[in-house]
């Protein structure tokens, strides 16, 4: 009989991994975006796989919720059709996937290498109001200084976004 | 770059750069947007949502209509008129009749006068009905206030076709008079719908519309057409009025039988589209007031000169410009007479056409949905604008 | 995750009618007939309470289309659909639904030349499946949740329904239309602005019940003040306040009216749904309806007390019909805002949102602190309480509302 | 191999993925992905360690993962408002053709 967690950590892994992969090589961005969007829903798969429901409904509502949103204003605010004259070589891009499977190859024989004792038997799970403690007692700190955190990069990014400055005499009137 | 966004490299989807507002989006609004009224086509520059450049674009529905008046005997024209703004006709009748009229220099009997200020101001409540219920329509009611006004609407049309014969094509005025009398009997049903089910419409529009918040952020400071500029384009009617320049054809030029009635005219202080809306709303109740006078004075008498000859009229050589004060503001008919039993020239002023001319500097920097809005305070009907 | 479905329940009520736990038996009775292999048999008692969920929300969804169509047309004064009829028999209409599901079927199905055809096809589909994922973790009874008690049931939800104006985003983009793109726009700048609201709202029933789980929340709420007057959340200050903040910003999250701008159809046709025919456009139109009804439960189990009877002796009623009884008021109530409210701007949905929701979702969120803070006080200790709470949920609400609608009112007219 | 090797191949692949895609992309909201995407496999590996740790309830990984979470949607926000600002001043969001230091 197959190992039931195991194979499914396979499909998860082989969705997340696939899609973001396919989803670099595309050209259209949107698609590409689209498709991280589904990589993104398979790490949180993969949350839900190791017993932490809350971060993976937190991962959803996060990135698939939020900073996809954000991507995609982004991309209609921005036009994405350039000419090519800048556009990098097939050199650059397969220097830097060359780069990147390198990586890939050094840490995965470093963890191949690596002897790892899992403590897989323990029916691992936190229960949300367990997270809250955490969260309100030992963790309070950095959970104060995320809060402020986020507050200022909501600032500085509303900040960086905005116009240079403000339009003046708009709108244009035409001479009655 | 590769990762191209292709939907801007589609032919129609090339932005139009502009080093003012950088990316800009442009939109054809119609022909056949729910929104436009009729076959109307508006060339909106979009910056996000904000128009920043519009043009409107007509003659979608042109019929040949001046030329073809040219070509028919002065009777055979009155039914063309009913065409022009379709939705009151009797009053385009009123101001061709009115033009032939002066041009020949006919008399209309007392009663005639009387009916036809009863009937040019049920064609103005017609009018603004669907006027307010269309611009609410606009604003994305799902049809409620619209149907509230079209049945106050068809029980009008009712009165109208039991009388005329048509819903809307009446073809009911003649030169020197009416083409049938009115009975006691109609004149009783229309004052009953006036005090009871007509006051109780503007009642109910006045209660759940007129105050509602969204109604107010929707309509209040939106596409504001200054005095200045309503003057020198050429605007009449209700959207002239809203911007707070008195000015009323049945006031100035006291055709007719106007003077007789006491009715007031509401000024707006604005000029934006909450007070072209509310000009419609007050006009209508003034309206009331001077059919509710007319019928009680109503004389006996003849409904038609019988002197007056329609069929075969050749008036002499000369030439005239009669106006009346329409729904949609002045409609007027300019004619030139060479003494033949056609017009040798036939124009029409038509209201809405050139109400319509402002359109570009109302809608300026507003956004896409308040450029719909406006356009439908405007009031147009396009088979006046394009004739 | 724990394996939960309807069945299994029945022997755990069992002070109430059996009317209760029906549906648990009628599962279990079935179940019964299977070999008796664990994995089976839940697996069948879960696929069993997802076909019931699909066949009650599906069956609820065709007759909420007619119904939203009769009323608004007795809302508007005239009949709305009644010509439908089924072997001579016309019961007022109501086979419009099916008449309407084979015409969709029949139609032909146009995709523009230009469009993107694969996002074209998911996006109905990506509609339909996020909306119907909200229904995996609502209480509709007693013990009675597709997921099972399910710890972070709430931010499951949110997390399920965030990802619809994705695809809503992708009907408007992939249709390579200039109105559908415009009304993409709308909907993800209407999703990001009304989330917050929706969430922030929804934070103080879980601070009083201390749980993330629906079930919990729903059973905080489950209590009669003698007999009669129930616990429910929108019968105290801080909950009224929460409650209407929560069904504006439900509005704006199902995108209907006043809120419905990315389809505002006099201004941008039918905004995403433009490039739409035939089936697809039956999925949006299904989307949109189980969004809102998923949307009404959540606000049901959050402010209504779920499934709990209003007065103790009606509890004879079984619970998850009160939950859907109250669920369909909800959406009725949708129903007549459609009918009667006039849809907003993009700019004042946005002020709305920001300048006059988030706030008072905050303001709220404090009120319910010091709800939960003065939960012992007693006799003029009481009264005080409910003062200060009351003060603290309408001052808020009436300061913001003039600022909101500043420079606005009903004017006089001068005549010449 | 343990079922933690899979999960640490699994986040090693990801990261490689974000990088590749980082590196070797020029539109710079791609590179903002690609980057989110390493910060997500990075937040992987603190669940793999958690999830097979021997006191999964200290939940240190967990709660860890919820900053990255949040530091990561502050990532998001200011690196695309600067994706945006760069646009304006450039008319391009090549990174590429934003190659000076001064406008």
């Amino acid at each position: 009989m197959p190992d039931f967690p195991l194979l499914t950590l396979g499909v998860i892994a082989a969705v997340t991994l696939v899609s973001a992969a396919v989803a670099f090589s595309l050209k259209n961005i949107l698609h590409c975006l689209l498709l991280l969007v589904v990589s993104w829903v398979g790490v949180a798969a993969f949350y839900l796989w190791a017993g932490a429901e809350f971060i993976a409904f937190a991962q959803v509502l996060v990135y698939v919720g939020a900073i996809s949103m954000v991507v995609l204003f982004a991309v209609l605010l921005t036009r994405q059709h350039q000419p090519e004259e800048n556009s990098p070589t097939r050199a650059f891009r397969a220097w830097g996937a060359l780069a990147a499977a390198l990586v890939a190859t050094a840490l995965c024989a470093a963890v191949v290498a690596t002897p790892l004792e899992g403590n897989s038997s323990a029916d691992a799970g936190l229960s949300v109001r367990q997270i809250g403690e955490l969260l309100m007692g030992p963790h309070v700190a950095a959970l104060l200084i995320i809060g402020v955190l986020l507050t200022v990069a909501l600032l500085g990014a509303v900040l960086l976004a905005a116009p240079d400055a403000p339009k003046e005499n708009f709108p244009p009137k035409t001479k009655p | 770059m590769n990762s191209a966004n292709d939907i801007f490299s589609q032919p129609g989807f090339q932005p139009v750069h502009d080093d003012f507002h950088g990316d800009l989006l442009e939109l054809s609004i119609g022909p056949h947007h729910p929104s436009t009224h009729g076959v109307f086509r508006m060339n909106a520059t979009l910056d996000g949502e904000v128009v920043v450049k519009l043009k409107p674009v007509f003659g979608y529905l042109h019929r040949n209509h001046e030329k073809l008046a040219e070509q028919n005997s002065y009777l055979a024209s009155i039914p063309y008129t009913d065409r022009l703004d379709y939705l009151s006709s009797l009053t385009n009748n009123w101001a061709y009749v009115h033009a032939v009229e002066k041009l020949a220099g006919l008399a209309v009997p007392e009663r005639a006068e009387y009916l036809r200020v009863i009937l040019g101001e049920l064609a103005r409540l017609i009018n603004h009905c669907c006027l307010v219920g269309f611009l609410l329509n606009d604003l994305g009611t799902s049809f409620t206030p619209l149907l509230y006004s079209l049945r106050e609407r068809e029980r009008m049309l009712d009165l109208i076709e039991e009388l005329t014969g048509s819903r809307m094509m009446c073809n009911f005025m003649r030169f020197g008079g009416l083409r049938t009398d009115v009975s006691a009997d109609w004149l009783a049903r229309l004052e009953h719908f006036l005090d009871h089910q007509f006051a109780r419409y503007l009642r109910e529009q006045d209660a759940l519309l007129t105050g509602n918040e969204i109604l107010l952020a929707r309509l209040q400071h939106v596409g504001i057409l200054s005095p200045k500029l309503a003057v020198q384009a050429g605007i009449t009617g209700p959207m002239l009025r809203a911007s707070g320049v008195d000015y009323d054809i049945r006031k100035v030029d006291q055709y007719g039988i106007y003077d007789r009635f006491d009715f007031r005219v509401p000024l707006g202080d604005h000029g934006d589209t909450y007070d072209r809306y509310m000009m419609r709303m007050l006009e209508m109740h003034e309206s009331v007031k001077i059919i509710k006078q007319a019928i009680r004075d109503l004389p006996v008498g003849d409904f038609l000169d019988p002197k007056a000859k329609n069929r075969g009229l050749r008036p002499k050589a000369g030439s005239c410009y009669a106006r009346i004060e329409g729904p949609k503001g002045e409609i007027g008919f300019h004619l030139v007479s060479d003494g033949s039993a056609n017009p040798y020239r036939y124009r029409v002023r038509p209201p809405s056409l050139i109400n319509l001319t402002v359109l570009e500097d109302m809608c300026l920097g507003r956004t896409l949905a308040d450029t719909i809005v406006i356009l439908g305070s405007v009031d147009i009907v396009l088979g006046e604008v394009d004739r | 995750m724990k394996p939960c479905a309807l069945a299994g329940f029945a022997s755990e009520a069992p002070t109430f009618s059996s009317l209760e736990a029906l549906p648990g038996d009628l599962s279990d009775w079935l179940v019964s007939f299977l070999p008796d292999i664990e994995w089976l048999r839940w697996l069948t008692a879960s696929l069993l309470a997802i076909v019931l969920i699909l066949t009650v929300f599906g069956l609820t969804f065709a007759m909420l289309t007619v119904t939203e169509r009769k009323l608004l047309g007795r809302f508007q004064n005239r009949y709305g659909p009644n010509r439908v009829r089924v072997f001579g028999i016309r019961v007022f209409g109501f086979f419009q639904p099916f008449a309407d599901a084979v015409k969709a079927l029949t139609k032909e199905d146009i995709v523009p030349a230009a469009a993107d055809k694969v996002l074209h096809l998911l996006a109905p589909v990506c509609l339909v499946a996020f909306s119907l994922l909200g229904f995996a973790v609502l209480p509709y009874g007693r013990e009675m949740t597709l997921l099972g008690n399910l710890d972070a049931a709430l931010l499951f939800f949110f997390a399920a329904t965030s990802a619809s104006e994705l695809a809503i985003f992708m009907a408007g983009w992939s249709s390579r239309n200039k109105y559908a793109l415009l009304s993409a726009m709308r909907a993800l700048a209407q999703l990001i602005s009304y989330e917050l609201p929706l969430l922030l709202v929804a934070v103080p029933a879980v601070m009083l019940a201390g749980t993330l789980s629906l079930q919990g929340i729903v059973l905080s709420q489950a209590d009669w003040l003698g007999g009669i007057l129930p616990h429910w959340n929108i019968l105290t200050p801080w909950g009224f306040a929460g409650a209407l903040i929560f069904y504006i910003a439900a509005l704006a999250e199902s995108n209907r009216c006043p809120f419905d701008l990315p389809e505002g159809e006099s201004e941008i046709i039918a905004g995403f749904l433009t490039e739409y025919s035939g089936f697809k456009y039956a999925l949006f139109f299904m989307g949109e309806y189980f969004g809102m009804a998923a949307l009404a439960g959540l606000g049901v189990t959050l402010f209504l007390g779920g499934w709990t009877a209003p007065c103790e002796f009606l509890q004879f009623i079984p619970s998850y019909l009160w939950f859907y009884l109250k669920l369909v008021a909800v959406v009725l109530s949708f129903m007549w805002m459609r009918a009667t409210l006039l849809r907003l701007r993009m700019d004042q949905l946005m002020r709305l949102s920001w300048k006059f929701l988030v706030p008072l979702a905050l303001v709220n969120l404090g009120n319910a602190a010091f709800w939960q803070f003065s939960s012992n006080w007693e006799g003029a200790w009481l009264a005080a309480r409910w003062a200060i709470s009351l003060a603290v949920a309408i001052v808020p609400f009436l300061l913001l509302a003039k600022t909101l609608t500043a420079g606005l009112g009903p004017r006089q007219y001068r005549y010449a | 191999m343990t079922p933690l090797h899979l999960c640490l191949i699994f986040s090693a692949l990801l990261f490689s993925l974000g990088l590749a895609a980082a590196l070797s992309r020029s539109s710079s909201i791609l590179v903002l992905l690609g980057v989110e995407l390493m910060l997500n496999a990075a937040n992987l590996n603190f669940i793999a360690f958690w999830r097979f740790s021997p006191n999964p309830e200290a939940g240190h990984g967990v709660l860890f993962v919820l900053f990255a979470i949040a530091v990561a949607a502050a990532e998001a926000a200011v690196g695309l408002a600067l994706v945006i600002a760069v646009y304006r001043h450039y008319r391009s969001s090549c990174l590429q053709d934003a190659n000076q230091l001064k406008g």
